[in-house]
């Protein structure tokens, strides 16, 4: 069965002999992150016919994303479409694609405006990293309000929580982690930190993490915050082992991403909730957009996407609970 | 000068017991920095001393001490193994698909029956410890520095395990759901009074006696040493140098996919990103434990002790709730200092 | 030790040095003359090297005091001590092989040219150097493609191009054929006569005779005697060194060679260049030496015979049966042994146990029904090997690193007799041991011949081949020059054969 | 064998000219290995063939060849530098913080005036300088393997990079916005013609250069091989090894931090995450180029020329638009065949 995939795989080995179409060239950021590989998916479905797509594999490194525009630009791409490492880098890639006339497509990760408003051929197709965080939040707002009694162990009417932070430095981390916790005070909720460190997006390393604060603090945590799903499935394997989820032994644990085991679990009641980032919807508009690009038509052209006032195309985040899971399980059909 | 000139002098049972004892200091000084590291966490967090943390660290330790036994045995061969962390990638990536809890919804095999659990263990491990002992080939017969030849197998298993993992229907996404039998195997445990005793940490005793046994009280354990101490000498003294390598490496790849298929049944899910990096860890931990990356010296206690500090270190500092940066150089530092120190037992005295 | 001191260039007195374990060197005492040839000698182990090693600056001694020169020093490194007039050649080959001759001679003091190496001086300087002691190397070619005894006279010419006023040699010649030596001991004598002073390392007693001034005698680290070389005969150094009488070198013969157990012929190396067309034969209960000139290939045609070189073409056969060792493992199987040239490299496991060293040749013997080893038998055996070889070593457990050199080579010769084998094969099985130690494996090849075993011994000591062999035979530059019956030979006569070709 | 006895066998001329030859290929294999990955991809894909690619793969690979002659001086030594890619990421933070555009909105130092270019240069590489040849210090006067020591290295300076990195006002953002004159420093290059040859290939043709003189006519350079060859040689000659150890773990460190700045100026940005990992494609390319991982040899094209070979396989397979994860596959394949080649050059023929 693995055979197949390798094909599948990458749009590419279709591309050379479709090479009468226009060519787009794409890059990664990282091709086995969870969610880019449905973006990728999604891209791969919408190009067929259409374009000959060339995916990179950028390997969390942004240099290397900086060469393999390099290749791709001597390969003859007629539009690129980028998927940061490193936000802060679009300018060095605008200025690659603006000295031969490409159009650049960037997704998923938002370069700064200033950016974008420097060259005419660059747009952008995603979300707002910011936005999973805040929808984590209201999440985590929403479903502490109505479980208050239950949930506040101490009844101190404090959120005590504890944060399993993805890669520092990574800019989904940061913000993240940042509004996640904005939120919920916005909504008036008081919050007390017992804990907060870096567990890599690793499930791993999150059970560990979560072993040591479980000794730590033990009933005194009254949420878990992860900042992907791989984490929260981490921090609930440690919980499990502290005899949590069984009984009436419990505490919520949100993730983002609403990967299926995450999906899984909020129907097992074992999390509470995740957020749904827009896979299908993020792959399809960007190859839209690169598509025209490449044709040299209007990137809007013949699609029902609108562009904003910053040049970018909004696929939203959705939160996702036990009441709408169907909208996650939808995303992987 | 001899014994007999020692018997000679007059002093010689004080002296003797003196630097019997001081040399006992400097050759268990690993021994010492374990207990310094214990006491001074729970100087900083008296709380520290509980069962809960013992068995935590223990358990956190077990998958640890089986890559860590499976590397040490190349290192002693005088070799590395950088493919070590991507084979447990492999093997949890593989065990964990033929796995999967027969209701789950996203099934990577959807009509796959559940398996007994020795059967997907078992093919894990076979094909960790085939992928290995090829390396030990291109080691052994085609004479590629193991540095090279592991590292290159790193990077073939990563994309073999990625391109396993990354397809249709469900694509890269963690392969979860598994089985409550194979989850009941790597993460309950043998209830004693309050507490439960993860099973992970009798599979670690378990393993490190048998690799205890081979490495002192078998023909292959003696030449795994003769190698690593003086290949040439070990030729010309008879031992089939070329087939010991593969089969010290083909035992490193079983301990690794065992190692793996631990990792997906403790976390409940795998990735080929599972145990990316680990060989690091285990290789630091050897020479931590006084293996030596010169060849020829290692011993299985000394491993343990040195899978613990790390993981002692590891767990101190998550529980004592130092910031991440703080901890990265906190952890670099003991690192340094606790080899700094075993070192002396080398240092050639002017 | 009559004299006044102040005519000393050397004085080390009542210097003590301990390693773990260990007393090295206990209150020992050396006087060297200016522009003497002072002989140091002791049995292996007795602390020699240790001594010289704590004037040199490698190991900084724990009690004591050295005058050189009229002043107290102590040199914290050997680059002061080279800086001062004190130069060293080593024991054990100190070179980077991977670096040319010049590189390695000017090791730690280049001349410079501005910020540069100066190539060009190094080169001329080399080859003066080179001239001026007769040495016949090109200065460019890189170490690991000389031969030892090459090696050997460059770190001798290395050690004499400091200009020192005193120059230690351990174990000068321990590699060097005849005409090398003799080459060496005229190179000495120059440097006699420009009142330098030379501490000379030798277990070879007729060299120590020949060379040396004074001869000062060490024994389990202790100092015996220092004596004028003209008062001395070889059996009253021999005598000082052991503490006991040792009346002849070499032991009775006592074996009966029988009927011929192996028959080589035609024996031509894959790799040539090497030997080629080498026939022979042994008898069981022989001994056969096999002399010639270092470069000669006697060492390839014992390797071929132990399946690590390979062979062109030639025949083995082994009680008339044809034998092909492929591997050391199959000449193992076929009751073949050897005892390495280079005990450092091919021969001891360094930081591993006497014990492990003792029984890695003989492994299957430990194996129990269960398949794992026996802890008894591997003791006993290692027992053995200690006891028969009379190994002076503090346990089983030791490391045979920490033992002298010739103690190392009687644990290997022990190894190799458990494995009982019908063929023993012996390169220059005691390079660099003492009289004491030479004397005990001499009796020991006599004993395992009287055994009925076969034994070749390859030798670069006329007097040892001549001493303990039956027959001879004489390799010249890769072919077999002939066979000597060593009862009628002559010295001469060998030296013609090596010559031949 | 002897030269006498060499000048005594008879036809030694033609002897000596055949096996020169095949020695000569034997001992430049990989200058073939070079030639015929290219060959391989030009037949594969013709238009593999132009300037264009040409100039890329140079670019591409410059910054690599920097850190890549840091990380084999150490290698010489019979070292090895597991922190090199961190160091980078210092240098890269370091240098982009202090470069950024005055009129950038998110500045990291919102009042710093924009600074000479060289100055924040300067800094970023003596920090790296200064803290490799601590590593050089723990390896030379603490006896730590370097393997610990850089490992360790590894870890601090990655705590270190990110505590520098990660703080008010903007907390962990990229260090973007970088000045004109830095990115023109690091991505413009000399206009020929119709082609443009970016300045990095000159910084790393100017460094090859630099280093070739240092290994080769400079008694630093000499120490270095002879300490890497035989460390007890050296010290009874007379040489002073621990000296040249942290020397040339500085002069590593320089160049680390070098590379770092490049990186910052070619990507526009950095992070804490610049340059992560880097020292194993750095140790490979060396491997590959004929470094041995036992010390005492290398050579600059040598080493060059692994590095080429690297990104020849990278950029090729990237042309020929070969599947990501297949791309692996291949890539460990040919270091692994590559560097087996290579070996026969050391193959004792007995
Ligand atoms: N570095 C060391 N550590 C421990 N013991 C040592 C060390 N070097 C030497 N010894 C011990 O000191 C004693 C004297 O050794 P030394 O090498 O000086 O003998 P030697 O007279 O030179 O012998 P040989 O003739 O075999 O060279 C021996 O018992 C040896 O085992
Ligand atoms: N072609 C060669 N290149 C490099 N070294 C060599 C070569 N041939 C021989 N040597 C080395 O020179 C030394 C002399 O060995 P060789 O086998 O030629 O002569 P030998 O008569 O056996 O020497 P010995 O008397 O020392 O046993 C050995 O150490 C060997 O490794
Ligand atoms: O960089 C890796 C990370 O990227 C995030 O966008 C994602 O939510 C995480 O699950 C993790 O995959
Ligand atoms: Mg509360
Ligand atoms: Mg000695």
């Amino acid at each position: 069965a693995g055979c197949s995939s390798s094909t599948s795989g990458s749009g590419d080995s279709a591309s050379s002999k479709d090479s009468k179409l226009p060519a787009v060239g794409a890059t990664i950021y990282k091709f086995d992150d969870n969610f880019m590989s449905y973006v990728r998916r999604a891209m791969e479905t919408s190009a067929k016919g259409n374009v000959n797509l060339m995916l990179n594999d950028s390997q969390n490194d942004q240099a290397k994303q900086i060469e393999q525009v390099d290749t791709l630009i001597a390969k003859g791409a007629k539009s690129l479409a980028i998927n940061l490492v490193d936000p802060k880098a679009a300018q060095t890639i605008v200025d690659k694609a603006k000295a031969k006339d490409i159009p650049v497509i960037f997704f998923n990760k938002e370069p700064d405006e200033s950016v974008l408003q420097g060259y005419d051929k660059a747009y952008y197709v995603g979300t707002t990293s910011s936005e999973s965080g805040v929808l984590q939040g209201e999440l985590i707002a929403k479903a502490w309000e109505a479980n208050k009694d239950k949930w506040d162990k101490n009844h101190d009417g404090k959120l005590q929580y504890v944060l399993l932070k993805g890669e520092p430095g990574h800019p989904d981390a940061e913000a993240r982690t940042k509004y996640v916790v904005d939120t919920v005070k916005s909504k008036g909720i008081q919050v007390e930190q017992l804990a907060m460190d870096t567990a890599m997006w690793d499930a791993t390393k999150a059970t560990e993490k979560m072993d040591a604060w479980v000794s730590k603090y033990s009933d005194k945590i009254e949420f878990v915050i992860a900042n992907n799903d791989g984490m929260a499935l981490g921090a609930i394997s440690s919980l499990e082992k502290a005899g949590y989820f069984s009984g009436d032994k419990f505490v919520p644990v949100v993730g983002v991403d609403a990967i299926p085991e995450a999906l899984e679990m909020i129907e097992k009641g074992k999390m509470v909730g995740t957020v749904l980032n827009d896979a299908k919807n993020q792959g399809k508009a960007t190859i839209d957009l690169a598509t025209n690009a490449a044709k040299g038509k209007d990137v809007l052209d013949g699609t029902e996407w609108k562009l904003d006032d910053k040049k970018a195309v909004r696929v939203p985040y959705v939160e996702i609970t036990k009441d709408n899971i169907q909208v996650g399980k939808d995303a992987y059909k | 000068m001899s014994t007999e000139a020692l018997k000679k002098s007059g002093s010689k049972d004080i002296q003797k017991s003196k630097s019997g004892f001081s040399k006992w200091i400097v050759d268990n000084v690993i021994y010492l920095v374990l207990l310094l590291l214990v006491v001074g966490i729970v100087v900083a967090s008296p709380d520290f001393l509980s069962m809960t943390n013992l068995i935590n660290i223990l358990s956190q330790a077990s998958s640890r001490v089986i890559i860590a036994l499976g590397v040490a045995g190349i290192l002693i061969l005088a070799g590395t193994d950088l493919s070590a962390g991507r084979m447990v990638g492999l093997a949890a990536v593989v065990s964990a698909s033929m796995l999967q809890a027969s209701d789950y919804a996203y099934k990577m095999y959807p009509h796959l029956q559940e398996l007994p659990l020795f059967v997907p263990i078992i093919i894990a491990m076979l094909a960790t410890g085939l992928i290995s002992a090829i390396s030990g080939v291109i080691v052994a017969k085609f004479h590629v520095p193991p540095f090279i030849a592991t590292l290159g197998m790193m990077i073939v298993v990563y994309g073999t395990s990625s391109i396993y993992f990354d397809r249709p229907p469900y694509g890269a996404q963690p392969i979860g759901g598994l089985s409550e039998k194979f989850t009941t195997f790597a993460q309950r445990g043998i209830k004693l009074g309050q507490y439960e005793f993860p099973y992970l940490i009798f599979y670690a005793i378990i393993v490190s006696l048998i690799i205890w046994v081979i490495w002192n009280k078998t023909q292959l354990g003696k030449n795994m040493y003769a190698i690593g101490g003086n290949p040439e000498a070990a030729k010309v003294s008879g031992v089939n140098v070329a087939k010991n390598i593969i089969i010290i490496y083909m035992i490193a790849g079983l301990l690794y996919g065992f190692t793996g298929v631990l990792e997906a049944g403790r976390v409940g899910s795998a990735t080929n990103n599972t145990g990316n990096m680990y060989e690091m860890d285990a290789i630091a931990a050897c020479v931590v434990g006084g293996v030596s990356l010169t060849g020829g010296i290692g011993t299985v206690p000394g491993i343990v002790t040195g899978v613990l500090i790390f993981q002692v270190i590891n767990y101190g500092l998550a529980f004592l709730g130092v910031s991440p940066y703080i901890q990265f150089i906190v952890k670099g530092l003991i690192i340094i200092v606790a080899v700094a120190f075993d070192m002396r037992k080398h240092a050639k005295k002017k | 030790m009559t004299g006044s001191s102040t005519a000393n260039l050397l004085e080390m007195q009542n210097i003590t040095k301990r390693f773990p374990g260990v007393l090295a060197l206990d209150n020992v005492t050396l006087k060297v003359k200016p522009g003497s040839v002072h002989a140091l000698m002791g049995e292996n182990g007795a602390g020699k090297s240790t001594l010289m090693k704590c004037l040199f600056g490698i190991y900084s001694m724990d009690e004591g005091k050295i005058t050189f020169n009229g002043n107290e020093i102590s040199f914290a490194n050997s680059k002061q001590a080279l800086e001062n007039g004190v130069s060293m050649v080593h024991q054990e080959l100190n070179q980077v092989r991977q670096q040319n001759v010049m590189d390695n001679i000017w090791l730690g003091r280049y001349p410079k040219k501005g910020i540069f190496v100066d190539e060009k001086k190094m080169y001329e300087d080399t080859a003066a150097i080179f001239k001026s002691l007769d040495i016949n190397i090109d200065p460019r070619s890189k170490v690991s493609s000389l031969s030892v005894s090459e090696m050997q006279m460059v770190e001798i010419a290395k050690a004499v191009s400091y200009h020192s006023k005193i120059i230690v040699m351990d174990e000068p010649t321990s590699s060097l054929t005849e005409t090398e030596v003799n080459h060496l001991f005229r190179i000495i004598k120059r440097l006699q006569s420009e009142n330098v002073a030379i501490i000379y390392i030798s277990h070879k007693m007729e060299e120590i005779l020949k060379i040396s001034d004074e001869v000062t005698i060490m024994r389990d680290g202790q100092y015996i005697a220092t004596r004028s070389a003209k008062d001395l005969t070889t059996d009253e150094i021999i005598k000082l060194m052991v503490g006991r009488d040792l009346s002849q070198r070499f032991p009775a013969k006592e074996n009966k060679p029988g009927d011929v157990i192996l028959k080589v012929s035609d024996l031509t190396a894959e790799t040539q260049p090497s030997f080629s067309n080498v026939s022979f034969e042994l008898k069981k209960g022989e001994i056969l030496g096999i002399a010639g000139l270092v470069g000669s290939k006697r060492t390839e045609v014992v390797e071929a015979l132990f399946g690590i070189r390979a062979l062109k073409s030639g025949k083995i056969e082994l009680n008339g049966r044809e034998v092909k060792n492929h591997s050391p493992q199959h000449a193992i199987k076929n009751g073949f042994a050897l005892v390495t040239e280079e005990r450092r490299s091919t021969g001891i496991f360094s930081d591993l146990s006497i014990s492990f060293n003792s029984i890695i040749s003989n492994m299957r013997q430990y194996k129990t029904k269960s398949g794992f080893l026996s802890n008894k038998k591997v003791a006993d055996d290692t027992q053995w090997v200690i006891d028969s070889m009379k190994v002076k070593t503090p346990s089983q457990k030791t490391s045979i690193g920490s033992l002298s050199g010739g103690n190392q080579q009687k644990v290997i010769i022990g190894r190799w007799l458990l494995t009982k084998p019908d063929i023993l094969l012996l390169d220059e099985p005691t390079r660099g041991i003492d009289v004491g130690a030479k004397f005990e494996i001499y009796q020991l090849i006599n004993q395992l011949a009287a055994e009925g075993k076969g034994i070749i011994m390859i030798s670069s000591e006329m007097p040892e081949l001549l001493g303990t062999t039956d027959r001879i035979l004489v390799m010249s530059n890769g072919k077999a020059a002939g066979i000597v019956d060593t009862k009628t030979t002559s010295q001469e006569e060998i030296m013609r054969l090596a010559a031949l070709y």
